[in-house]
């Protein structure tokens, strides 16, 4: 066991991080959603490492299923994202802002 | 009495038949679909929904009356080794979707006439209650997380659904960026908890936790906030509410009533079986964090922000989302007394029969807003002003939606507040029930402002009520007569709802 | 099963009174209405309960008893039954339900049979709080009665009946609330030696000392803050000085048949539920308390008269008087007396009739001249003889005149409280509530001499002429009643008697706290 | 007892319940009825006054029967483990007397009435005569009534009655507005009265004004329980009382019984709440009669009379009203010399002249106290009569400076006024001056006895005499004689029969009824002609067993009170002479400077010579208008400001928490922005709150 765990839940946490600071800076609706994609991937480092920490396999199978449901999203997301272009012309996200209040 | 389920009478996946039956009823719809992709036969989409939706109600119903996975029948079936679970909460909850998606179904014949791909309307929101179906038992943290994408994803959709209509398409949007930020934020909690405890499972971790073989606290206590954020997105409590506003009142007004009844019944169910199951009060305190205190925050902000925004909104529909934030603050109580209740079978049962009764008079509500939006009324109060001189039974129908959401004998919704209240001042939570009491004199303000504008108000005479749809005014009556029944029959309810409780405890 | 058939057959008129046309609603509704009168007189003549429904030893009259929902632990029942203090409540809700649907032919013009079907469906929620003794079935009445009210004033009302109505129902919705509070906590304090949620149950629970505490608090705290809890939200429906301003707010915009159940039932709701909870449940507190609460009533007794003594709009005067005379209902039921209590049970029923009366009056007035201000109007009783006459009658009622039921039932509580040995210096406060009827004459007496009086002076386009019997009706046969009871108190009062009784030595012993 | 024998008791309910009946006839019916339903009142009033003379008879034991009788008429309120209130009948030689006199004058006011109302064509003579029965009904149930809850309730009707009488013409502004001063002003007086009933009640438990057997159990009247608390023997009841209100049993009495008082004071118009009495003249004259002579005034004094064995216990009590008494006389006569309208001097004189009986009874003077008010019932009925004869004369212009010369044209009501004036002036022999007489011959003998209160007050009631005789041969004068000062007075409307009937009657029995008293010359001649002091002194019965007798109160006067006489002047006989030969000597002095100064064909106003006294009675003191300034200018002002208070206030902050609640209602639906970054941003906010505050509290960093 070369690497401690800690370390891992450091990496992932950073990942985490940079794709949050991705979702709080950037105004591109595809970049909003890459940054979701690191954001699972954070959690996806996670569930592996610790998967072979605790010496089963629940973590590694569950982080597959993670990533199928981050590629469904990702599908649904560029749907919305579509017709978000189409009715605002943009793909900024903060100009979508008809209904506020 | 004998289980449903025994050997003799019925396998043990059949349990499930609630959510099976919704599954099936999706992919007829599909089958429908692809046989003739054109179809703008609404009535035959919206009534396979229905039945699929009924059917399932039915059969849910049918179980819980049986006793199915309570335990005076041997209690919970656990299904695919534990991954799943069907109890008398399960049941409870999956009777609430089901019946909220036939009340949508009917109305939605209506409103979608004239509007293409209804077959993915109809089976998007039947794959959704599907997925909240299973968050109802999901009995892992995997199966929750799979069950609450599954329910989710469809939602994203069908609040877009009016795909030209602006206000739709940004409701989507926004639901959309918060509902995958907060479900990184639930997948991150969760993985930190399989960190900490290595289980995915809700029982083993329990169990985990209490041998005292978890990793370090903090992991697990940062773990644990997160599935707390994770749920308070999906039952639109602060600090994850603000997808809520607007996508109820940018998504087509049968999603909203949908969304907010159901969904919100989903995020609940998950939260009362992985915080009693996952995290017992008894376990987790001293470890690594009292939840129950944090539910209390998160009650008392988003009761207080849903009901003070809404007082003051313009428009109907927006002000009803507000009061579904509202209505989220009053449910959670039942996980926020959790630690001081003396009954807390009692005080969880409380948060159920809300939710049920919610189900119900919220929809119906949103259902009239569909209503008025099918004869183009405008959105603000006083669009409504005179209505009821036009259609006094949908109006008196709202009335009994709008004063029941308030909590006054007229429906179901007085029961279920003041047991919230019950609960509350038995756990001896004063400050939920300060909170309760002010909160729920707004409620009335802005309640009654509705009923004014309908009953008191003249009217102005600027639209002519000409047809009267007949989905619509099916499933708006239906909802309106279930809401009182509900606040004259509700012993059952409340006498299932704090048997299913009990099981978690 | 009679006051099942009483909240029943009000209930379906309703119903089929808001199905009928506009034009026969309000005759239909009258004769509807008159089955329950009947029911009710009846169910007076054959009552043959005793005690106090709350207490050991009670028989109440009519009473059934079945499960209806469970609430953890507890039991709902629907349990109804009458004693003394709720038959006379129950006879004057339907009576002047009745009278008040008569009067309302005139006034009311549009939407007919929507008002009278509330109104009928507001009588039903009436019976059912004097009539509940389940905690949960009290208050499911309890509150329904809001709604109706909301939108009695909200729409039959005037210029300012939005304003009113919302008043009125956020006001005493909070109430209810802050009141609920309190008695759950005391339900949870009571822990297992309650099963159900019976009133009696409780009260005799709470009276043998049973009560644990809560949350750290204990007994004789819990009790005090549930009390006060209590008290509180019962003092705004009555309404107490400060928690009055609802009040006129809401009779001045209600359409004067609203005003007439609005004062004449609605408020003794409040002073009814202070005698059951309050005064029963918590007689102790009550007792330790007593100067506290005296403070209250007194206050309410002269502010409130002195407050109808500046107002101009005749209907603000009776709104305000309303609340000097329920100040006389809570120094009554503090004295822990058996006149006191007794005389303020009396007082809940003849104020009911005398201050519909009143309002009667003034509705009548107002038909004919569409204005309640004083300063508009001179000399109405060249014009309108009988209704002046009746007013005149009417307003020495309201002022305690002898052999009216207002003389009795002020009298009454004089005498009880006056020699309360609860109160410390019992006799002075007595003496300060008395002047009330110095003043209560003050202003009425100025109101009828500048409106009935004097050379007949009203700017009209039109002749004001007699008004119509269908008018006056409703008032002779509410001012016999008055001239009735007010002869023969004991018709009502040996009954009171007999189920306040028990309450004079409650909370004697500390109550085991 | 009852049941036996039938006796003129039984009908006694029947003396009230004849007027009440009359009352519901002339309400109901008097439009459609010959006279306006004054026949119906004629015939009730008839009726009492028969049976109210046979009950007279029976107890002077003329007609079989006992001399006393009670009975329970009516349960009012059951009380259980408490006291009961009830309605009942008491007769006794005090009440069967006032129920001859008020059922007399009442009778013949309602004749009068004929003539002043229907023959001047008034309308709503029906109301008139309902309320005028209502009246009477009130009246006498007060008179007989056997406790003083009962006296209380009746005595509030008879302000009700007066308010309607005084009222009677609404359509005016001034009738209206003087009913309402006068049910206002005794309404202020019945405040006190109230918490004395109810304090009574509370103390003794029992309101009765005798001992009577209840049930086959004697009850006792609360003041032989009061007598017995003053001995020591406190009833528990009445201990506990005293507890709460920590007094002697003494000073509680004597608080009790000035509580009462104040309704006496009121009704009887003593000062200073007597401003209502003079405005009153608003209403028709035969009420003025009715209300002065007989009924709502009267109704004062004869409490305290009935309750003499109460107020007998207290000398406090009993030098108050003495002085009360006193002052009164005095204060209300000197206004009287000044007015010019007729019914005002009356008005002036019939304060005045209460006065007077309060002085008595307040001086231990029992008998005297109720033979003024005897006498004064007949005389002052008589001359509002007279005077209201004289106002139809003169087509209802009052005043007395346009009159003149009468005495010719009308020489029944002439002759009968001057009775009526010679015995309020208190002129021998008429009735006036054996009362008046008697009256002050007590306070003084009682005053010598040790007690100079009753010597203060006697001194202003002698003086008052002055001044009666001058205001009352001033009237005399103005109207009656000299020459007539105006076409009106030269050609006066007729009367008929229904005025100078009544007119005659009393004309007659005010020169006569003095002669049932005579005093003086009893104790000159040794004759036992002092029947009104044997009536009173009672049997046995009535001293012993209901206890309401003379003696008993003479007893206790002596005894508790500490009132003795003593006879400053010589013996008994010699002050007595020399008593009354002052006063007559002081009337008479006092008509002789009216006669000096008005007696000629053409008199003129003297007043201003009073230079600056004329404004001030004129004025009548100011004390209107202090009253007045009290009702107006501090509790109306008083009012408007607990109205700002509460609208301000109250109410504002009622309003306040809404606008309050709305406002930030408003801001916080702010934050929802609309830009979904934004969301995105303070969600992260929010959850890094979480994670902060639990990661500080739980440890984790």
């Amino acid at each position: 066991m070369a690497v401690p765990a800690e370390y891992y839940l450091v990496l992932s946490a950073g990942l985490f991080c940079v794709g949050l600071f991705g979702i709080l800076t950037r105004r591109n609706a595809l970049i909003f959603l890459m940054s979701v994609e690191l954001m699972l991937n954070a959690a996806n480092i996670n569930l592996v490492a610790f998967s072979f920490q605790w010496g089963n396999l629940t973590g590694q199978v569950f982080s597959l299923f993670t990533m199928a449901l981050a590629a469904a999203e990702v599908a649904v997301g560029i749907g919305i994202i579509l017709v978000l272009y189409r009715n605002f012309e943009d793909l900024d996200v903060t100009k979508a802002t008809t209904m506020r209040w | 009495m004998i289980p449903l389920q025994s050997a003799d009478v019925l396998p043990q996946w059949t349990a499930l038949a609630p959510a099976l039956a919704l599954a099936t009823t999706a992919l007829v719809l599909f089958v429908i679909d692809s046989i003739d992709p054109d179809s703008m036969d609404s009535g035959l989409l919206a009534g396979v929904s229905t039945i699929g939706a009924l059917a399932s109600a039915g059969i849910s119903g049918w179980f819980l009356v049986a006793g199915t996975g309570m335990s005076r029948t041997g209690g919970a079936i656990e299904l695919f080794g534990g991954q799943l679970v069907v109890d008398g909460m399960a049941l409870f909850f999956m009777f609430v979707f089901a019946s909220v998606l036939a009340l949508v179904t009917v109305a939605s014949y209506d409103y979608l006439e004239g509007q293409p791909h209804q077959a993915e309307y109809y089976s998007l929101m039947l794959l959704a209650t599907t997925g909240m179906a299973l968050m109802a038992s999901a009995n892992s943290l995997a199966t929750a997380f799979v069950s609450l994408e599954l329910a989710s994803l469809p939602s994203f959709a069908l609040v877009a659904f009016l795909k030209n209509n602006r206000g739709s398409v940004e409701a989507g949007l926004k639901y959309f960026l918060i509902g995958a930020l907060s479900s990184s934020v639930f997948v991150y909690g969760i993985s930190l908890v399989y960190a900490a405890t290595g289980r995915l499972q809700l029982a083993a971790i329990a169990d985990v936790i209490a041998s005292g073989e978890a990793l370090d606290p903090g992991v697990l206590g940062v773990g644990i906030l997160m599935i707390v954020g994770g749920v308070a997105y999906k039952t639109a409590s602060v600090p994850f509410h603000f997808w809520a506003p607007e996508a109820y009142e940018g998504a087509p007004a049968p999603v909203s009533g949908f969304l907010s009844s159901a969904s919100k019944a989903a995020g609940f169910v998950l939260a009362f079986r992985i915080f009693t199951v996952a995290f017992p009060l008894d376990v987790i305190t001293g470890v690594a964090v009292d939840w129950g205190v944090a539910f209390t925050a998160l009650a008392v902000l988003t009761m207080t922000l849903g009901n003070f925004a809404a007082a003051t909104q313009d428009t109907v529909k927006r002000m009803l989302a507000y009061s579904s934030i509202g209505h989220a603050g009053y449910a959670l109580i039942g996980l926020a007394v959790l630690s001081g209740a003396a009954d807390q079978s009692f005080a969880l049962g409380a948060s159920m029969m809300h939710l049920l009764v919610y189900g119900f008079m919220n929809t119906g509500a949103f259902l009239f807003v569909a209503l008025a939006e099918y004869w183009g009324v405008g959105r603000t109060f006083e669009d409504y002003n005179g209505l009821a001189t036009q259609a006094p039974i949908a109006c008196t129908a709202m009335t009994v939606f709008l004063f029941s959401l308030a909590g006054l004998p007229i429906g179901g919704g007085f029961w279920s507040k003041y047991f919230l209240l019950v609960a509350a001042t038995g756990a001896s939570a004063w400050l939920l029930a300060a909170a309760l009491i002010v909160n729920s004199a707004l409620s009335l303000f802005y309640y009654s402002r509705v009923v004014k504008a309908m009953w008191i108000e003249e009217p102005d005479g600027s639209f002519e009520v000409s047809s009267y749809p007949t989905g619509l005014y099916a499933a708006v009556i239906t909802a309106g007569v279930m809401t009182f029944l509900l606040l004259v029959g509700f012993g059952p309810v409340s006498a299932t709802a704090t048997d299913a409780a009990a099981m978690l405890f | 099963m009679l006051v099942e058939l009483l909240i029943v057959t009000a209930l379906l008129s309703s119903v089929l009174v808001m199905l009928a046309p506009d034009e026969y609603a309000g005759q239909f509704a009258a004769a509807l209405s008159l089955v329950p009168v009947a029911a009710s007189l009846w169910m007076y003549s054959v009552f043959d309960g005793s005690g106090n429904a709350l207490l050991a030893g009670s028989q109440p009259a009519f009473e059934t008893v079945a499960e209806w929902i469970t609430l953890g632990a507890y039991t709902i029942n629907w349990h109804v039954g009458l004693d003394g203090v709720s038959m006379p409540l129950i006879v004057l809700t339907t009576v002047l339900t009745t009278l008040a649907i008569i009067s309302a032919w005139t006034p009311i013009d549009e939407r007919q049979s929507q008002f009278y079907g509330l109104v009928l469906f507001m009588e039903a929620a009436l019976i059912g709080v004097f009539a509940a003794l389940d905690f949960f079935l009290w208050f499911v009445f309890w509150e329904a009665v809001l709604v109706p009210m909301y939108l009695l004033i909200g729409v039959w009302g005037g210029p300012r009946r939005k304003y009113a109505a919302i008043k009125f129902f956020v006001y005493t919705n909070v109430a209810s609330l802050v009141m609920f509070v309190g008695f759950f906590a005391l339900v949870f304090g009571l822990g297992d030696s309650i099963s159900s949620l019976g009133l009696p149950a409780i009260a005799q629970a709470l009276n043998a000392g049973e009560l644990g505490s809560l949350a750290g608090i204990d007994p004789p705290m819990l009790k005090l803050l549930a009390f006060i809890a209590m008290f509180g939200g019962f003092a705004v429906k009555v309404p107490v000085v400060p928690f009055h301003t609802w009040l006129p707010d809401a009779h001045v915009e209600a359409p004067t048949p609203v005003s007439v159940l609005l004062a004449g039932v609605l408020l003794k709701m409040g002073t009814y539920a202070l005698l059951r909870f309050n005064f029963t449940m918590l007689a102790d507190v009550a007792r330790a308390n007593a100067e506290i609460i005296a403070i209250f009533a007194v206050v309410s007794i002269i502010y409130g008269a002195l407050l109808a003594l500046a107002q101009q709009d005749l209907k603000r005067i009776v709104a305000y008087s309303s609340i000097s005379s329920m100040g006389y209902v809570i120094l009554g039921l503090v004295a822990f007396t058996p006149h006191g209590l007794g005389g303020a049970t009396f007082q809940m029923i003849s104020h009911g009739l005398i201050s519909g009366l009143m309002f009667m009056a003034v509705g009548v007035i107002y038909n004919e001249t569409h204005t309640r201000m004083i300063g508009d109007m001179s000399g109405m009783a060249d014009r309108m003889p009988v209704t002046a006459g009746v007013f005149v009658a009417a307003a020495f009622g309201y002022m305690g005149l002898p052999l009216m039921s207002g003389f009795a039932a002020e009298v009454l509580v004089f005498l009880g409280s006056f020699q309360s040995e609860v109160i410390q210096a019992a006799p002075l406060f007595t003496s300060i509530a008395m002047f009330g009827i110095v003043i209560v004459a003050g202003y009425l007496l100025r109101a009828m001499q500048k409106t009935l009086f004097g050379p007949f002076r009203l700017e009209t386009d039109y002749e004001i002429g007699r008004a119509p019997f269908q008018d006056i009706a409703p008032l002779i046969v509410l001012l016999l009643l008055v001239i009735a009871l007010g002869v023969a108190p004991d018709l009502f009062y040996k009954m009171i008697q007999d189920s306040i009784a028990p309450m004079v030595e409650l909370g004697e012993l500390g109550g085991g706290a | 007892m009852a049941g036996e024998t039938f006796t003129a008791y039984a009908l006694v309910p029947a003396i009230a319940a004849l007027p009440f009946a009359a009352f519901l006839v002339s309400l109901l019916f008097g439009r459609y009825m010959p006279k306006g339903g004054a026949l119906a009142g004629i015939f009730a009033m008839g009726g009492s006054l028969a049976i109210s003379i046979a009950t007279l008879l029976t107890v002077a034991g003329i007609l079989p029967g006992d001399p006393a009788y009670h009975e329970t008429i009516w349960q009012f309120a059951t009380g259980i483990d408490t006291f009961d209130l009830h309605l009942g009948v008491y007769i006794d030689p005090l009440s069967a007397l006032m129920l001859v006199i008020v059922s007399l004058i009442s009778f013949l006011v309602f004749v009068f009435s004929l003539g002043y109302m229907n023959d001047e064509g008034e309308t709503g003579l029906a109301r008139y005569y309902a309320s005028l029965s209502l009246f009477s009904f009130s009246m006498l149930a007060f008179v007989f009534a056997d406790n003083i809850l009962m006296a209380f309730m009746f005595f509030e009707l008879v302000g009700l009655c007066s308010f309607l009488l005084i009222g009677f013409w609404f359509r005016e502004d001034a009738p209206p507005s003087a009913a309402k001063k006068a049910f206002l002003v005794t309404r202020f007086g019945d405040f006190f009265f109230l918490i004395g009933v109810v304090g009574i009640f509370a103390t003794f438990g029992t309101g009765l004004f005798a001992n009577v057997t209840r049930d086959g159990s004697t009850v006792q009247s609360f003041p032989a329980l009061a007598e017995q608390m003053m001995n020591g023997q406190t009833p528990a009841m009445a201990s506990d009382m005293l507890d709460i209100v920590g007094m002697s049993p003494q000073a509680w009495i004597t608080v009790l019984g000035l509580l009462v008082l104040g309704g006496v004071v009121g009704k009887s118009a003593q000062f200073p709440l007597h401003t209502w009495l003079p405005d009153a003249m608003e209403g028709p004259t035969p009420v003025s009669a009715l209300i002065h002579a007989a009924t709502m005034v009267a109704a004062g004094v004869y409490l305290v009379a009935r309750m003499y064995g109460f107020y007998a216990l207290s000398p406090t009590a009993l030098a108050i009203i003495a002085l009360t008494g006193g002052f009164t006389a005095l204060f209300a006569a000197s206004m009287g010399v000044v007015k010019q309208e007729i019914k005002q001097v009356l008005a002036y004189s019939t304060i005045s002249q209460y006065g007077y009986i309060m002085l008595a009874l307040g001086s231990g003077g029992y008998v005297a106290g109720v033979f003024h008010l005897t006498t004064h019932a007949v005389f002052k009925a008589l001359l509002f009569l007279g005077a209201g004869s004289v106002i139809i004369a003169m087509h209802h212009n009052e005043n007395m400076w346009d009159m003149g010369g009468l005495k010719d044209k009308m020489p029944v009501t002439y002759y009968a006024f001057l009775s009526g004036s010679l015995a309020l002036a208190g002129i021998v022999p008429f009735s006036g001056f054996w009362s008046k007489d008697e009256v002050l011959f007590e306070a003084l003998i009682h005053g010598a006895g040790g007690n100079p209160l009753f010597l203060v007050a006697w001194a202003m009631g002698l003086l008052a005499v002055f001044f009666t005789g001058f205001y009352t041969f001033r009237m005399v004068l103005l109207t009656f004689h000299g020459e007539p000062r105006t076409e009106t007075a030269e050609d006066p409307h007729g009367v008929r029969w229904n005025v100078k009937f009544p007119l005659a009657v009393l004309g007659i029995l005010a020169a006569t009824v003095g002669f049932i008293n005579m005093a003086p010359i009893a104790k000159l001649t040794n004759l036992h002609i002092d029947f009104l002091h044997t009536w009173l002194g009672g049997s046995e019965l009535v001293a012993e067993e209901f206890g309401t007798g003379l003696h008993h109160y003479e007893v206790l006067l002596e005894e508790v009170a500490g009132v003795s006489a003593a006879y400053p002047i010589g013996g008994e006989v010699t002050t007595m002479l020399a008593s009354a030969a002052v006063s007559l000597g002081l009337a008479l002095a006092g008509a002789g400077l009216a006669w000096s100064l008005y007696s000629g064909p053409e008199p003129v106003e003297h007043t201003n010579k009073l230079g600056g006294v004329k404004t001030l009675l004129m004025h009548n003191y100011y004390q209107d208008e202090y009253q007045v300034w009290l009702a107006r200018d501090v509790t109306l002002p008083l009012s408007r400001a607990a109205d700002r208070f509460d609208q301000g206030i109250i109410d504002g902050i009622v309003n306040g928490v809404s606008s309050v609640s709305l406002l930030s209602g408003d801001r916080v639906r702010r934050i929802q922005t609309g830009v979904v970054s934004n969301y995105a941003a303070l969600l992260t906010l929010g959850l890094t709150i979480l994670l902060v505050v639990f990661g500080l509290v739980g440890g984790w960093f």
